[in-house]
C-alpha cells in the first residue's frame, strides 16, 4: 500500500496542475477575444468620431460625404416612418431576395462549370476563352442587356447578381480542382472510385477551401449585382432608394442606405463563416496553436 | 486656362448645343480652350460643379431651383430650350389612354425618381384631375430600356426625349400624348414655357469669371443663332457621325420635330422660371416650405451683353 | 538457365507466360528532366509475376522501384514496351489493383474510419457492412482507439497503418506495396508481416513487394528481383524456395535464410557501390 | 567483339523505337492543339451563324442585340474613320491606361493586405470585419464617391478598377497564405529563416496559385471598373464610347465596343497565363501526362 | 542507480544538469481528440542530453517520439513542466537547432540545390558561398546528378537525403532527427550514419536520434531511451560504452554490441507488446 500511495499522489499533483494550465489557457482565450472586439469598437469609434468632426468643421463637406449624426437620423426615419417607396424592411426583403438568388445561382453554377471544367483538359482548353471573354464584359452594360431581355422585374437583377457571381466562383472552383492532389486522387481512383465518385469525395473537399474563399466575396459581389440592376430600373429595393437619395441631393440617404448593405452583408458572411467551419473541421491548426 | 464643361448625354439631342458650338469651332473663336466632359447621371454633373471641379454644366434648368433650396447657389447663364423637350408617350396596347386624366391605375414610365421627368409626369396627372397615387411611376431609364419597358407593358404610359420618341413612333409601338418639344404646346401642358437645357455654373465662379462668363455665352448664342438659320439636316451634318449612326433618318426626323424648341438667342423666357417652381414645388419635398428666389437662378447679363 | 544447388536459385528471365498476373515486357521509360533533356528511369525492363505469386523488389534508392509499380498501376505509362496485368494490357487503372503508395496518401479531411472505408464504399458496399468491416481492420492493424481521429492526429506510424488496412480490406487480387513497413517498429513490422502473410494465402493473390530490407524480403518472397542502379533494370532474380507458411519471428533464425539472404546481399552490395560510385563521379 | 556486337544491336533497336514513340507523342501532342483550336473556332463561327441568322430573320432584334455583321461594319468605321472621340487606338489606350494602372494597384494592395492579414492573427480577427463591410458597398455608388473626392479625370476610374481588384486579389491571397503547409513553414523557421523571410520565401510561393487564379479573374473586373468609371463621366475611352452608342440606339457600337474590349483582355490574359507558367514551372504533371 | 555489469547501463533519471543541452523536465502533454476528449500524448516525461552527447529515442509507434522533438523545437508548447534548451526556456524555435522531420519538408517549388542552400542563405551567407556549400553537401549525399530537379522529380529516399543535407549543411548546435534513415537502402544509410558520426564529433554537437531500428540506435548512440506504449514516458535509459569511433560496418558484428542489443531488446519488446494488447483490448 505504501508503495502505491506516491505514484498515487504524483498523478493527483499532475492532474491539478493541468486543471490548471487549462484553466490558464481558457482565460487567455476569452482575454483575447475581449481584446480583439475592443480593438474593433476602437477603429469603428474613432473613425465615426473623426469624421463626425470632420464634418462640423467642414472639412469633409456633409453635403456629399454625409455625416454620421445625419446618416444615423435617417435610418431613424426609415425605420420609424418607412422611406417613400414603403418600409424600410420590405426594401431590405426585395434586394435580399435578389442577391441571395443570384449569389446561389452563380455559385453553384460557378462551382459546376469550375468543377467540370477543371476535371475535363478537352473542355477546358476549348471553352475557358469564351469565359475569359464573358468576364471582360461591362457589368452596368449587361445590366441593360438583362433589362431588355428579361424585363424590369427580379429576374434582370438577378441575373446582374449571378453574373457578378459566377465568374470568381468559378475561377476559383477551376483553380481547386487543378490544385487537387495527384497522389490523391491516385490513391482513390486505385481504391476502385469512379470518376464520379472521386470527384465528389477528392476533387470537392480538396477544392473546398478555393470555394470558400470565393463564397466570402462573392456575397459581396451579388449585392453589388442586385444593387446596380435596381439602380438601372425598379420599383422596390436598396439600390433604387440610393438611387433616389442621390437624385434628391441626400447624402445622407446615400450613406445610410450603403451601412444597410454593410450590415446584411456581414450577417451573411457570419452564416457563411459558421459553415466553413462546419466544412473545415478536419484542418490542423497551425503548430504552436496546439495542445493546450 | 482650360473650362471643363459637364454635358448630361452628349449625343442628346436636347443637349445638342454644347457638342454643336464645339463643332462648329466657336469656343476657338472666342479664345477658350473648352473641354467637354459626358456624364449622364446629373447628379454627378452637379455635384462636380459644386465640387469646383468643373466650371460649367450642360444640363436641365429645374436643377438650380432644386439646389437653391439646398442652400447651392448655381445660375443659368445661356438658357438653350425653352420647353422640355420631353414627351408623354402611351403604348399602342393602350389606346384607352387618350389624356392624362386616364392615368388612374396606370404605371407610369420616368427616366429616375426625384428627375424632370417624374415633376412633368405627375404635374401633368394633377392638373387633369387625378391626385398622387392614382398612378404608379416605375423609374426605367432612357433609350433600350425604356423602350423595353413600353414593349413588355410594364409602363403604360412613359416620358422621355428623342431619339427614344422617334424609334418608338416609328415602330408603332407607341403614339404621342401630350407633346412638349414645342413651345406653344409646352404652354398648352404645363400652363407656360418650361426652361429646360441651359448651361449653368456656380454663381461664386461667376463672380470671379464675368470675362470666361462672356465668352462662353458668346459662343453658345451664335450656336442657337445657328440652329434656328440652319435646317435639321445642316445640323445634323455638323454632328459626330456616331451620334445617329443608329439610323441618321431618324435623327434628322427627330431634330426637325424638336428644332422648335430651342430659344433663337439663349435668352431665358420671362415667364418660364415660375412655372418650373410651381411644378417642382407641388412635389419636390425638398422644396417645400422653402423661400425661392428665382432671380439667383438664372442671369441674361451675358447674353444680352453678347454680340 | 543457371541453377544453384541452394534454396537461393537464380532465375533467367525466360519468355513471358501468357497467364502471368504482371508481365512487364522490355519497357523502357523516360522522364523529362528540368534542363529539358530526357533521364531514363528504367531500362529494357522486364518482370513477371505469375498468378499468387510473392515477389519482392529490392534494389538502390533512385533505381526506379517506386516507377515500376506505377507502371502496373497505369498510373505512368511506358515509353516502349508493354505492360500487361492479368493477361491484358494496362490502359486504365484496373479494379483489382490494390497499392500502398510510399508516401502519405490518405484522405486528410476523412477520419481513420472513413479513410478505410473508402475502398469498399467507392465498390458499391452497403454502409453498414463496410463500416463494420472497416472496424475490423482498424483493430486488425492496432488503431482502435483511433477511429475518431483525423489523418494530421496520428503518428507517421499509424499513418502507414491506416493505409494498410485502406487497401487490406479491399481484398485485392494483385497487391502492390511500397516499402510499406519502413516507418513501423520491429514488433508492429512483424504483425503486419504475418497480416499480409495470411491475406496472400487466403486470398491467392499476387503481390509485388518494395523494400530496403534484405532480410524481410527474403523471408516474405517466392521471388526476389534485384535492380541495378538508376536507370534500373533486373539484375538478377532468386527463387527462395524456404518452406510454407513461415512465421516471420522465427524464419530469420532459420540457416538457410541466412545463406540465402547473405548471397543476395553480396549480389546488391556490388550494386548499390556501383551506384554510388557514379553518382560520386558526377557529383561535382 | 562478337560478345558485344547483339548488345550494341540491341541498345541501337531501343534507341529507334524510343524515338518512334517520342515522335508519336509530338505528333499527338500537335494534333492536340489543332482539335482544341478547330473547336474553338466551330463554336465561334456557330455562335456568330446563329445570330447573323436569328437577327436576319427578326428572332433577334438587331436594334437591341446587334448582329455580327452590323458589328463588324462599325469596328471597320471606328478603326478606318475613328470615333466621334478621336482616334480609336486613343479610346483602347485611354481605357487601358486606366485600367492597367487599377489592376496594379488592386493586385498589390489586394496581395500585400491578404499576405500582412494572413501572417497575423490579430490583425486579421480585427480588420476583416472592416473589409467585408466596405466589399459590400455598391461600386456604382462608390464611383460617385470617387468622382466627387477625385474629380472626373483618371484617379477615379483607377479608383474603381482598384475596388474591383482588391477585394477578389485580397481574399485569395489571405486564404493562399492560411493554406500554406505548416510542415513547410516550420522547417523554414528552423533552418534559421526570419518571419519576413518565411513570407517571401515559403509564404508567397505557396500562395502563388491563389493569388494567380485571382489574377485571372480581376483584370476582367478591372477593366469593368475602368468602364462603369468612363460610364459615370468622361471625355475619352471605351466606356464613353459604349455610353455615346447606347444613347444613339447603336446597338452595333455598343457592342463592337464590348468586343474591343474583350480581345484587350484577352491579350492580357495571355500576358498573365505565360507569368503563371514561368512560375509555377516547378509543378508536377498530373499523372499520365508524364513521361513521353 | 541499478549498475549492471556490461556496456549497456541502465541509468535511473537523476537530478537535471543545469548545463544540459536539451533538458525536458516532467513534460505532459495533451491534445484535443475529435471528439471533444483531451488526449495525452506523454506524460511525466524527464530527458536530459548533455552538451555533446548522442541520445537515440526508441518506443513502439505512436509512443510519443515526434511530439517530443517538436517540444525541443518549440514548435509543440507542453501542458505542464519545462522544456529548457541550451539552459533556456523554449520561447521561440532556437536557430541552433536542425531537424529532419519525419515525413516530407522540402520546398516543392525549389530545386534540390535551392532547398539545401536554403539554411545558409537565410542565416545570411553570400549566395555564391552558400551554393558552393550547397553542392558540396548534395555530392556528399550522392545527389550530384540531381542538382537542378525539384522534388518531386526524385524518390522517396532521394528526397529523404536531400532533406538530410539541409539539415546538415547547418551544422547545428542541437541535431534532432526522426526517423531519417528509415527510407534508405542498408549500404547508403550506413554512407549516412558515418556521415552524421563525422558531423556530430567535428561539432562536438548534441544529437537526439529517433529510430525504429534499435540496432542503428545502439550502433550510433551514448544514450539509449526506450518509451513506453503510448501515453508515452520513458520506462528506463540506457548507456552505451561502445568504443569511439565507431565504424558502422563493423560494428555490428562486436560481441558486445549483440549483447546490448539484447538486452534492449527484451526490455522494449515488453513495451510493444504492452502497447498491442492494450489496442487490442480497446479496438472494438
Ligand atoms: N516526375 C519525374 N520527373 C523526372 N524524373 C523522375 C520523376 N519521377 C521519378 N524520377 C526519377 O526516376 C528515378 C526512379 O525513381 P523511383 O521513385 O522509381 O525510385 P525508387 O527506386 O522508388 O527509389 P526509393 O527507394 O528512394 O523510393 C529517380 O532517379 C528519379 O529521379
Ligand atoms: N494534432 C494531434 N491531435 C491529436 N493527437 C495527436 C496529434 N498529434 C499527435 N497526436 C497523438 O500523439 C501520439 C504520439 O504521436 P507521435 O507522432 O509523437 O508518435 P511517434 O512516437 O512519433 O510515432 P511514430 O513512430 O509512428 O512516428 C499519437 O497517439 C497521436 O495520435
Ligand atoms: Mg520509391
Ligand atoms: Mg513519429
Amino acid at each position: 500500500m505504501t508503495a502505491i500511495s506516491p505514484t498515487t499522489s504524483q498523478a493527483a499533483v499532475r492532474d491539478a496542475s493541468i486543471a490548471v494550465a487549462e484553466g490558464r489557457a481558457k482565460a487567455r482565450l476569452r482575454r483575447r477575444h475581449a481584446l480583439v472586439i475592443g480593438l474593433r469598437l476602437a477603429i469603428l469609434v474613432v473613425f465615426l468620431g473623426l469624421w463626425e468632426l470632420g464634418a462640423d468643421h467642414n472639412i469633409i463637406d456633409p453635403f456629399f460625404f454625409a455625416s454620421p449624426s445625419g446618416i444615423w437620423d435617417q435610418i431613424w426615419v426609415w425605420v420609424t416612418e418607412g422611406t417613400s417607396q414603403g418600409p424600410l424592411w420590405v426594401q431590405i426583403y426585395v434586394t435580399l431576395e435578389e442577391t441571395f438568388l443570384g449569389f446561389v445561382i452563380g455559385a453553384v453554377g460557378g462551382i459546376a462549370a469550375g468543377i467540370i471544367l477543371g476535371r475535363n483538359r478537352l473542355l477546358a482548353d476549348v471553352f475557358s476563352i469564351y469565359i475569359k471573354i464573358a468576364n471582360s464584359v461591362p457589368r452596368v452594360v449587361l445590366g441593360s442587356v438583362f433589362i431588355i431581355a428579361l424585363g424590369l422585374g427580379m429576374a434582370s437583377k438577378v441575373a446582374l447578381a449571378v453574373v457578378m457571381v459566377f465568374f470568381v466562383v468559378f475561377a476559383n472552383a477551376f483553380q481547386g480542382v487543378r490544385e487537387a492532389d495527384r497522389a490523391m486522387i491516385a490513391n482513390a481512383q486505385i481504391l476502385g472510385a469512379s470518376p464520379f465518385q472521386i470527384t465528389r469525395t477528392v476533387i470537392i473537399p480538396s477544392a473546398m477551401s478555393w470555394i470558400l474563399a470565393s463564397l466570402h466575396v462573392s456575397f459581396g459581389f451579388a449585392l453589388v449585382g442586385a444593387v446596380v440592376g435596381e439602380f438601372l430600373g425598379a420599383k422596390q429595393g436598396m439600390g433604387l432608394l440610393i438611387s433616389t437619395a442621390q437624385g434628391a441631393f441626400n447624402a445622407n440617404g446615400v450613406f445610410a442606405a450603403m451601412i444597410i448593405l454593410a450590415v446584411m452583408a456581414l450577417v451573411v458572411e457570419f452564416i457563411i463563416t459558421r459553415f466553413e467551419n462546419y466544412v473545415v473541421k478536419w484542418r490542423p491548426a497551425p503548430f504552436n496553436e496546439q495542445g493546450t | 486656362d482650360k473650362i471643363t464643361i459637364i454635358v448630361g448625354g452628349m449625343e442628346k439631342q436636347i443637349y445638342l448645343p454644347a457638342v454643336l458650338t464645339q463643332q462648329l469651332g466657336y469656343f476657338k473663336d472666342q479664345g477658350l480652350d473648352v473641354e467637354l466632359v459626358n456624364s449622364r447621371a446629373g447628379v454627378e454633373a452637379e455635384n462636380e460643379l459644386l465640387a469646383g471641379a468643373v466650371q460649367g454644366v450642360v444640363g436641365f434648368y429645374d436643377h438650380t431651383v432644386d439646389l437653391q433650396s439646398k442652400g447651392k447657389y448655381i445660375q443659368s447663364i445661356v438658357q438653350f430650350s425653352q420647353a422640355p423637350g420631353e414627351v408623354e408617350l402611351v403604348s399602342a396596347k393602350h389606346p384607352e389612354i387618350k389624356s392624362p386624366a386616364d392615368f388612374k391605375g396606370a404605371t407610369l414610365g420616368v427616366t429616375g425618381l426625384g428627375s424632370s421627368t417624374d415633376f412633368l409626369s405627375q404635374y401633368l396627372a394633377v392638373r387633369n384631375g387625378l391626385k398622387p397615387g392614382d398612378y404608379t411611376l416605375l423609374p426605367v431609364g432612357a433609350g433600350n430600356t425604356f423602350i423595353a419597358a413600353v414593349k413588355q407593358d410594364q409602363i403604360q404610359a412613359g416620358m422621355t426625349t428623342e431619339p427614344t420618341i422617334g424609334r418608338l413612333l416609328k415602330t408603332g409601338e407607341a403614339s404621342v400624348l401630350v407633346d412638349m418639344r414645342t413651345p406653344e404646346k409646352t404652354k398648352e401642358a404645363l400652363g407656360g414655357p418650361y426652361p429646360a437645357a441651359s448651361f449653368y455654373v456656380q454663381s461664386a465662379w461667376l463672380e470671379d469669371h464675368k470675362d470666361e462668363a462672356q465668352k462662353l455665352a458668346n459662343a453658345f448664342v451664335m450656336t442657337m443663332k445657328f440652329i434656328a438659320t440652319h435646317s435639321a439636316e445642316e445640323i445634323a451634318d455638323k454632328m459626330p457621325k456616331d451620334y445617329y449612326a443608329g439610323n441618321r433618318d431618324l435623327y434628322v426626323q427627330g431634330l426637325a420635330g424638336g428644332k422648335a424648341m430651342f430659344t433663337p438667342d439663349g435668352r431665358m423666357p420671362a415667364d418660364g422660371p415660375p412655372t418650373v417652381l410651381k411644378v417642382l414645388s407641388t412635389f419636390s419635398k425638398s422644396l417645400q416650405g422653402k423661400q425661392i428666389d428665382l432671380s439667383k437662378t438664372y442671369t441674361t447679363t451675358f447674353v444680352d451683353a453678347a454680340k | 538457365m543457371q541453377l544453384q544447388p541452394m534454396a537461393a536459385e537464380k532465375l533467367s528471365q525466360a519468355a513471358l507466360p501468357a497467364d502471368a498476373a504482371i508481365a512487364i515486357d522490355d519497357v523502357t521509360l523516360r522522364f523529362v528532366t528540368p534542363d529539358g533533356h530526357m533521364m531514363t528511369a528504367i531500362r529494357d525492363f522486364t518482370m513477371t509475376v505469375a498468378r499468387g505469386e510473392f515477389a519482392c523488389v529490392v534494389g538502390p534508392t533512385g533505381c526506379g522501384k517506386s516507377t515500376t509499380l506505377n507502371l502496373v498501376t497505369g498510373l505512368l505509362r511506358p515509353t516502349t514496351g508493354n505492360v500487361r496485368v492479368m493477361g491484358s494490357p494496362v490502359t486504365d487503372i484496373s479494379r483489382d489493383i490494390g497499392f500502398v503508395f510510399q508516401a502519405d496518401a490518405l484522405f486528410p479531411w476523412r477520419s481513420v474510419i472513413d479513410n478505410v472505408a473508402a475502398g469498399p464504399l467507392y465498390r458499391g458496399m452497403p454502409k453498414a457492412q463496410a463500416y463494420e468491416l472497416a472496424r475490423d481492420w482498424i483493430a486488425r492493424v492496432g488503431l482502435g482507439r483511433f477511429e475518431k481521429h483525423y489523418p494530421h492526429q496520428l503518428s507517421g506510424g499509424m499513418r502507414k497503418r491506416v493505409a494498410l488496412a485502406q487497401t487490406f480490406i479491399n481484398q485485392p487480387k494483385i497487391l502492390l506495396m511500397d516499402e510499406p513497413f519502413s516507418a513501423l517498429d520491429m514488433q508492429t513490422r512483424t504483425a503486419m508481416q504475418d497480416e499480409l502473410l495470411g491475406l496472400w494465402s487466403q486470398q491467392k493473390s499476387s503481390v509485388v513487394f518494395v523494400t530496403h530490407d534484405l532480410e524481410e524480403a527474403v523471408a516474405l518472397a517466392d521471388k526476389v528481383y534485384v535492380l541495378t542502379a538508376g536507370p534500373g533494370t533486373v539484375k538478377s532474380v532468386y527463387r527462395i524456395d524456404l518452406p510454407r507458411p513461415r512465421v516471420m519471428a522465427d524464419i530469420r533464425y532459420d540457416p538457410k535464410f541466412v545463406e540465402i539472404a547473405k548471397v543476395i546481399w553480396n549480389d546488391l552490395r556490388e550494386e548499390v557501390q556501383l551506384g554510388q560510385s557514379r553518382t560520386l563521379q558526377t557529383g561535382h
